[in-house]
């Protein structure tokens, strides 16, 4: 914040400057005035652009870091801690029960953050308070099952093309929640615009919609979305 | 000037510029409209592993099975359990309602002691300490029966439990509040005999003569006398229903007869005596008197008779008569309403004779004689010589009512102590400020409530109940059913707050007490007690939720003991003056006892029962004299008055004022409490002479414009 | 004090008499203000209406000051399309007028919507099946054209005038004039017409629903034309109050004569459709339904065939009369009853297409609703009351409003 | 749109001869569906019932006084001909409600409304509420709201969705087994909680289903109204308000003519006319 | 509003609609335009003409 004011208070300093430094006489006003309008929409222009959207996001650092490589090597992929359950509904982030069906008291490797886990949650017998990068509001209901083991061709679907290649990561990268919203920034995507490169790049309701369309030729109904 | 207006327009304008092509505004507009979508106020429910986990709901006798939705172990919906054999599935709104009980702003959070005029909260030990202190004191000063108990119904092992308390303490002063089942279980007794009761065979009759039995407003065991109703399209049944007002019975009946309130016992006994002179009763197991009966009733009930008193016609009386004896499978109902308050044994027994007469006794679709279900062995309650000396002594009065009236007449305290578990008896019976007047009369009341009601406003000291969702109990079903059924309630969810099975309080202040009482109560916890006096059907009732005690048409003929009907009781009179007869109602979308209705359930009441926070009461457009539907009114009764509002209904007798029962409660719950009148305020009790019951289902009042 | 603001040789009251009458009239603007952030942060809870009368006293408040805003693009499409140069005198102050009616009618619609942060959506998510959505973008965009067509008059202002560029633009916008005011009355068309139809879509709702051309129901055209018709007695009425309170001739009667003979022939062949509507309505669409008209006008405490009268015959029929009949028309007196009765006509009829529809129980166990607004709606519904006074005020004290102002007071000016 | 061959189209039909007035159904819609309350919920225009109870009477004097009761869910009407245009979604200018034309389920979307209510005026059967009030739990009673529907903030509009989520819930359970959810798999909270059994719940295009063989809608349109489709070929069963050509997917049923007159508006001995139509119509039939 | 909205689809009615509503806004927005930028242009090859008044 304190930055954008310094170069607000810089920017109307010069212009003062310049101001006073001119002729004194009256048509010097209009260019005093271009100079002004020049100087605060740049300002104002560059802050919209690269200040605005760090001010719009926290961030948080995750409970501790989670090495999704290692474990999918251990363990092997997605479906063995992110599963359907038997009813199809989906399990989600695994809670503790499920991270101690190999896991013990004592740490397995000599990381520190395995360390944390077993200090801080096994020991204490407290849920991992993750947050979830695809975090979606609670207007909406979205089926795994349907995605996973759906009837055509678009209900086999790949954790990537909506998750991206987070199996493949070592560290945890920070949660960013909209202050506003209270959304995570998976939702609207990285870029201010929500231009997307990747598929997984973003997760609105239009990004639903587009492949609905390509796949069942047909965005769908509210409900099929919505609760 | 240096810098004049325009560099400032400049300035302005430039920013605004800079804004407008940056993302700002987009995303907020954006962000600013998402955020109403999200208002950190509107709660967001938790998800997580949907589990289904089976109990059995004990809001009222009708004790059905219920099926409670889970969500990471977080109950969220109460269904009705499909396949249990009260209910088969359904559930009535009170006990799909039940989770908001679990959470209710009027619970007793913690155990609590009254100081003055408010309560304190003080710890479980504490509590304990100055119950058990108070009754040894009792005890020392060598007057142990003047302890009493008053519990809400007289089955299960809770009540038991309570009387096994007394027993070791030495009083015999048990009391229950006025039941179905109490009443069919004394009919029975007068009838056929103790220790059995009654069971209607609704689902198999073809023929069902309700003399105002609610059986769609919560008679018996709701659902299944839901379920045995519904059946009757199917099946070609029919249902007559005796009411002075179109009920919801009477609305959904084939045929509403509607009758002076109050002569119903006068009608079935004037279908006995059309039954007896034209010779189509079966003789049955006929003992005690039947000659006598039969002259007596021939006599004083005949139909022209019957016709003065009850209003209807002595040709339909007889035309009554004879289809009910022509049907295949006939069965008459007592109890009017749920069949619990103000209610008479004379009606109840004419009824039960008048099945007896047409044979309808253990016969498929009529009335069951049963043996009242005997599932629990206690062993031995050990007894010291003041317990010996106080069991001995004669009981104060013979039912609740009565108890009250004696502690009110009396100069010295008859009563020292009081325990009142499961009922709300400040409430539910008649004429309420009797009964708090009596209840302070009482030096210690200590209240098992899982909710700050009305009488446990009125206890010196409240050991919170769990409520059904959090604690084990055995749950035996439903008055009035034609089977026994033995459920079993388990917790559901951890106890919300700091409460306690009432069974575990009591064995707390029994070791509490120490000596023989302590010796007693050797359990450690009440689960463990119910396991070891339940044994028997323990193994399966664990697993299988439920335990089906008998079923199906009890074998033999039973006797049948007229003795009681030939000495012919006089009929209750009803008490007061006015123009009006002023009847309560029983509503299914209310209770009438405990616990009061839920937020839920008082959102489905019509404004024509409830209105803001004023009772509407209805009466019949021709005797409304002046008084506009909707307008508002002075009832009154030699008991009170209270301002309600008037609804000008065609379905209600002439003359008769009709008050829906459930209202009124004055505890602190702004979502169920301080809205409309307490019926039982303005009606007062009439003691029928012999039964020790309160007969009173109505009293005469006066209604003027307000 | 403010004389430099003043347009050139107009006379005006003093100031501080000017500002004491804009406080009087600010302090039931910020009653309304008050009301009006009460329903915004507490939500609608504020007012007295209900799940039966979703639409109540706003949404008719929105219909009354559309039509009378009407005065508007009708009057800007006789003056430049149909080149009724006469009108001249009169248009600056019709646009006036109509940018207050529809302004107000978007600020009581920002406040009548449950959510106003995501009014947006109306535009973003737009059901084009939806009449209301057709109505939302013809409002918005006709009220940029009222805007247009105002702008030209505030830039005439005496020191605005001074400034080069807005006195150019000023002669630029009248040059084009002509296309906006085409445009203005396309979209004045549309919309008015599809606030009929959001009452004539609902076929739930037999009173009223009406059958039509295509997808639009007879009370889409109606809606239109009684705009057209009444519309232009508003700016009559406004104008005779204008004068009556600066005590000034502001318009000459050439001008009021000629709109108020062609609102006259307008309110009449309103009235002949109106009432073709009205009985055919009530003899063959309504008892299609199983309704006959009684079931609409009895067994209720307030709507009675009086309504229906008042509506078609006193606040119709009359007023078309009297406007159309030389006599009456130019005689002050019978042409003010009847721009009364004419305003009074249109706004009941817009009462009668949004209150009565929701209080006429349609399940035959239903029973009639009534609804009586809280203070809130009220304070809210005079909020734009408070605020078109001030700003005609405003208006006229500082712009050249009425060209023929000082022509017409020169007599006065010369007795001085 | 979405016109499958195998669509379904949800509908119920309501026995009111068992139906007892009792409020099951209206309280286990209100707790399946996170509905809120408030202290005084006896102005019953602003009070949340997605399901309602009405109490209909014959009008007679005592002692010939008859009551029914009518549940009434949402109706889920298709609109005129069938064509899912029903008056509530054809209005909504936001989008915010739409015809599901492979459920026949008309939704709502709380997060879309932004309150203009157009929607409660165009239904005639007020089965639409607005949230007045901030939707408010006594402290800790929102334990036991459900995560299968979200509650609804102050300022939108709400109704009954046939209990959607169930429908959801039953087919994620069919993904995983790789089969079509069965009839008894999907029942809305009211059909399931009714301890009369008066509800039957389940899709009218399949005529295994109990619903439709009570019902034995006619898919052809009506010849007396080409706006009404799916009128029910059972002559003791009847639709709200069919007439205005709402088709709605909610079917009553009831022995006592006077209730299936009461289920429609007529002009005064048009009843009669009708009742003689329908039979020789359907001696043809 | 934009064929990139979730509700868009290509058919008659959103023709028919949104052709006359962007037909309608692209009329103002040309229009206002025009007049501005005539405006300016005249400003500046205005040679004094009005600013007599000016301060």
């Amino acid at each position: 914040m304190s930055e954008i004011e310094n170069k607000a208070e810089h920017g109307s300093m010069d212009g003062a400057g310049e101001c006073a430094a001119g002729d004194p006489k009256d048509d010097k006003g209009l260019g005093l005035g271009v100079i002004f309008f020049m100087v605060a929409f740049l300002v104002c222009f560059l802050s919209g652009w690269l200040l605005f959207p760090k001010l719009l996001y926290s961030k948080h650092e995750q409970p501790f870091n989670f090495d999704h490589e290692l474990h999918t090597a251990e363990a092997g992929d997605c479906e063995s801690c992110h599963f359907l359950r038997e009813d199809g509904t989906w399990s989600g982030i695994p809670n503790l029960a499920s991270c101690m069906e190999c896991h013990t008291d004592e740490p397995m490797g000599e990381t520190e953050d395995e360390a944390i886990f077993c200090e801080e949650y096994v020991a204490k017998e407290k849920e991992v308070p993750w947050f979830v990068y695809s975090k979606q509001p609670d207007c909406v209901f979205f089926s795994h099952a349907a995605h996973i083991n759906g009837e055509n061709a678009a209900g086999k679907m790949d954790c990537k093309t909506c998750h991206g290649p987070i199996g493949e990561s070592t560290s945890s990268r920070p949660y960013e929640e909209n202050r506003i919203t209270g959304y995570s920034r998976d939702i609207w995507g990285k870029n201010i615009w929500g231009f997307k490169k990747h598929s997984w790049d973003r997760m609105k309701m239009d990004d639903c919609a587009n492949c609905h369309v390509e796949m069942d030729g047909h965005k769908g109904y509210c409900f099929q979305c919505h609760k | 000037m240096k810098i004049d207006r325009r560099s400032f327009l400049g300035l302005g304008l430039g920013a605004a510029a800079g804004i407008a092509v940056s993302p700002v505004g987009v995303k907020l507009t954006d962000d600013s409209s998402i955020w109403t979508q999200n208002w950190p106020w509107t709660p967001v429910p938790e998800d997580g592993e949907i589990t289904y986990d089976p109990s059995v709901c004990s809001l009222c006798p009708g004790s059905c099975g219920i099926s409670v939705r889970k969500i990471k172990g977080r109950p969220v919906k109460i269904e009705g359990a499909d396949g249990y054999p009260v209910n088969n599935g359904g559930a009535c709104l009170h006990g799909i309602a039940g989770l908001q009980y679990l959470y209710d702003p009027s619970r007793v959070k913690t155990p609590m002691r009254k100081n003055g005029n408010r309560f304190e909260a003080i710890s479980w030990e504490e509590a304990i300490s100055i119950v058990a202190g108070k009754l040894a004191d009792i005890r020392t000063d060598g007057a142990p029966e003047t302890l009493g108990v008053i519990t809400g119904s007289a089955a299960g092992s809770m009540p038991a439990l309570f009387k096994r308390f007394l027993d070791a303490f030495g009083s015999p002063n048990a009391y229950e509040m006025p039941s179905l089942e109490g009443n069919l279980q004394l009919t029975a007794a007068t009838l056929h005999g103790a220790g059995n009761t009654i069971g209607f065979d609704l689902e198999n009759s073809d023929f069902v003569l309700s003399f105002g039995a609610g059986i769609i407003e919560g008679w018996g065991s709701p659902v299944a006398c839901f379920k045995a109703n519904a059946s009757r399209k199917e099946r070609h049944a029919k249902l007559y229903q005796i009411e002075p007002r179109l009920s919801n019975t009477a609305a959904g009946a084939d045929k509403w007869i509607p009758i002076n309130p109050g002569t119903e016992a006068d009608l079935a006994l004037g279908l006995c005596a059309v039954l007896l002179s034209k010779n189509l009763f079966t003789q049955g197991n006929f003992t005690g008197g039947f000659q006598k009966f039969t002259a007596v009733i021939q006599k004083e009930y005949s139909p022209t008779r019957v016709e003065a008193s009850t209003g209807i016609p002595a040709a339909d009386i007889e035309a009554l008569a004879v289809a009910f004896a022509k049907a295949k499978a006939p069965v008459a109902v007592p109890g009017k309403g749920r069949g619990d308050h103000g209610q008479n044994l004379k009606e109840f027994a004419a009824v039960q004779t008048l099945n007896a007469l047409a044979g309808r006794l253990n016969q498929e679709g009529g009335a069951f004689v049963m043996a009242q279900p005997e599932y629990l062995s206690f062993p031995e309650a050990a007894m010291d010589e003041i317990a010996e000396a106080g069991a001995g002594k004669e009981k104060i009065a013979g039912s609740v009512n009565k108890l009250i009236e004696d502690i009110n007449g009396s100069d010295k305290p008859l009563l020292n102590a009081l325990f009142v578990h499961n009922a709300n008896p400040c409430y539910t019976l008649k004429n309420t400020q009797r009964v708090k007047d009596a209840f302070k009369k009482v030096p210690f009341v200590v209240s098992f409530s899982s909710f700050m009601d009305e009488t446990a406003m009125e206890a010196d000291v409240i050991l919170p109940a769990s409520t059904f969702l959090e604690r084990t109990e055995d749950v035996p079903a439903g008055a009035g059913l034609p089977k026994s059924v033995i459920g079993l309630a388990t917790p559901q969810v951890d106890p919300v707050f700091n409460t306690k099975n009432p069974g575990d309080a009591l064995i707390q202040v029994a070791q509490a007490m120490g000596g023989t009482i302590a010796e007693s109560f050797e359990w450690e916890t009440y689960d463990e007690c119910l396991e070891a006096v339940a044994a028997d059907i323990w193994d399966s009732l664990s697993e299988e939720g439920s335990v089906v005690v008998a079923e199906g048409v009890p074998e033999g003929t039973p006797a049948v003991d007229v003795s009681y009907l030939a000495a012919n009781p006089t009929s209750v009179e009803m008490k007061g003056e006015g123009d009006f007869t002023l009847v309560a109602i029983d509503n299914m979308r209310l209770t009438g006892t405990i616990p009061a209705a839920s937020p839920f359930a008082i959102k489905t009441v019509s404004d024509k029962v409830l209105s803001g926070t004023q009772t509407v009461v209805e009466i019949n457009p021709a005797s409304a004299k002046g008084l506009k539907d909707g307008g508002e009114a002075i009832i009154a009764t030699e008991q009170g008055e209270a301002k309600v509002k008037v609804n000008l209904n065609e379905g209600i007798m002439p003359g008769v004022i009709g008050m829906v029962k459930g209202l009124g409660h004055t505890f602190d719950n702004p979502y169920v409490a301080g809205k409309g009148v307490n019926v039982n305020d303005l009606i007062g009790p009439v003691i029928e002479p012999g039964s020790g019951l309160d007969a009173a289902f109505g009293i005469k009042a006066t209604l003027k414009k307000a | 004090m403010d004389s430099a603001l003043i347009p050139e040789g107009a006379k005006r009251c003093a100031f501080p008499k000017f500002m004491i009458g804009m406080a009087v009239v600010g302090a039931v603007l910020l009653w309304g203000v008050y009301a009006m952030f009460l329903c915004w942060f507490k939500g609608l809870n504020q007012t007295n209406m209900n799940d039966y009368y979703g639409f109540a006293l706003w949404i008719w408040a929105d219909l009354a000051v559309i039509a009378i805003g009407g005065g508007a693009f009708f009057t800007g499409l006789l003056k430049y399309i149909f080149k009724i140069d006469e009108l001249k005198n009169i248009i600056n102050f019709a646009v006036i007028i109509g940018f207050i009616c529809y302004s107000s009618a978007l600020l009581i619609l920002a406040i009548d919507i449950g959510q106003p942060l995501r009014g947006w959506f109306i535009f973003w998510h737009a059901n084009v099946h939806s009449m209301l959505t057709e109505v939302a973008f013809c409002l918005s965009c006709y009220f940029a054209v009222l805007t247009i067509e105002f702008i030209p008059n505030i830039l005439e202002n005496r020191q605005l005038n001074k400034v080069p560029f807005f006195h150019h633009l000023a002669h630029n916008m009248h040059g084009v004039m002509a296309i906006f005011a085409a445009t203005g009355a396309f979209l004045s068309f549309f919309h008015q017409g599809s606030l009929g139809g959001v009452a004539g879509v609902m076929f739930g709702r037999p009173f009223a629903v009406r059958e039509g051309l295509l997808i639009w129901p007879w009370t889409f055209f109606l809606f239109t034309w009684s705009a057209a018709a009444f519309g232009p007695c508003f700016t009559l009425l406004v104008t005779k109050i204008t004068e009556a309170i600066t005590g000034k001739k502001l318009v000459g009667d050439k001008t009021i004569h000629l709109l108020a003979k062609i609102a006259g022939w307008m309110i009449t062949t309103y009235m002949v459709a109106k009432i073709i509507d009205t009985i055919y309505w009530a003899t063959v669409t309504a008892p299609s339904l199983g309704f006959s008209l009684s079931h609409f006008y009895t067994n209720n405490a307030f709507y009675g065939y009086w309504i229906l009268i008042a509506e078609i015959l006193v606040c119709g029929v009359l007023p078309g009369i009297l406007l159309i009949m030389k006599s009456t028309r130019e005689n002050p007196t019978t042409r003010l009853v009847a721009i009364i009765l004419a305003t009074i006509g249109v706004c009941l009829n817009r009462w009668v297409m949004v209150l009565q529809i929701m209080a006429v129980p349609v399940m035959s166990f239903d029973t009639w609703a009534l609804y009586i607004p809280s203070w809130q709606e009220v304070a809210t519904t005079i909020l734009p009351v408070a605020y078109g006074i001030m700003l005609i005020a405003v208006a006229y004290r500082y712009l050249p409003v009425f060209p023929q102002e000082l022509e017409l007071n020169k007599s006065a000016k010369a007795a001085e | 749109m979405i016109q499958h061959e195998n669509a379904h189209k949800f509908g119920m039909v309501v026995d009111l001869d068992k139906c007892t007035g009792c409020g099951s159904c209206m309280v286990s819609c209100m707790a399946e569906n996170n509905v809120p309350f408030k202290e005084d919920e006896t102005r019953k225009k602003d009070s949340i019932t997605w399901m309602r109870v009405y109490k209909l009477t014959n009008g007679k004097p005592f002692p010939e006084t008859e009551v029914v009761y009518m549940p009434r869910p949402c109706q889920h009407c298709s609109g005129l001909g069938d064509h899912g245009h029903s008056p509530c979604v054809s209005v909504c200018p936001a989008t915010a409600t739409d015809y599901g034309y492979d459920t026949g389920i008309v939704s709502q979307i709380y997060t879309r409304c932004f309150g203009c209510r157009y929607c409660m005026g165009a239904c005639p059967y007020h089965a639409r509420y607005f949230n007045w009030w901030d939707p408010k739990w006594p402290e800790g009673q929102e334990n036991y709201l459900s995560p299968n529907v979200s509650p609804r903030m102050r300022g939108v509009v709400e109704k009954c969705s046939f209990c959607y989520h169930r429908y959801q819930l039953a087919r994620e359970k069919g993904y995983m087994e790789e089969r079509e959810i069965e009839e008894n798999e999907y029942q809305t909270a009211c059909t399931t909680a009714c301890p009369a059994g008066a509800i039957t719940f389940g899709d009218l295009n399949n005529p295994e289903h109990e619903v439709t063989k009570i019902v034995k809608p006619d898919p052809h349109p009506d010849p007396m109204n080409k706006n009404v489709v799916g009128k029910s070929r059972n002559p003791k069963v009847f639709r709200l308000l069919e007439r205005l050509g709402t088709n709605t997917k909610v079917y009553y049923m009831s022995e006592r003519e006077w209730v299936r007159k009461a289920g429609d508006n007529y002009l005064d001995g048009e009843w009669d006319k009708r009742k003689n139509h329908h039979g020789s119509s359907s001696d043809h039939g | 509003m934009f064929p990139f909205c979730f509700e868009w689809a290509w058919d008659v009615g959103h023709a028919i609609f949104f052709g006359g509503l962007w037909y309608a806004v692209g009329i103002l927005g040309a229009g206002m335009t025009f007049c501005i930028g005539k405006a300016a242009w005249d400003t500046i090859n205005d040679d004094g003409e009005g600013h007599g008044g000016h301060h």
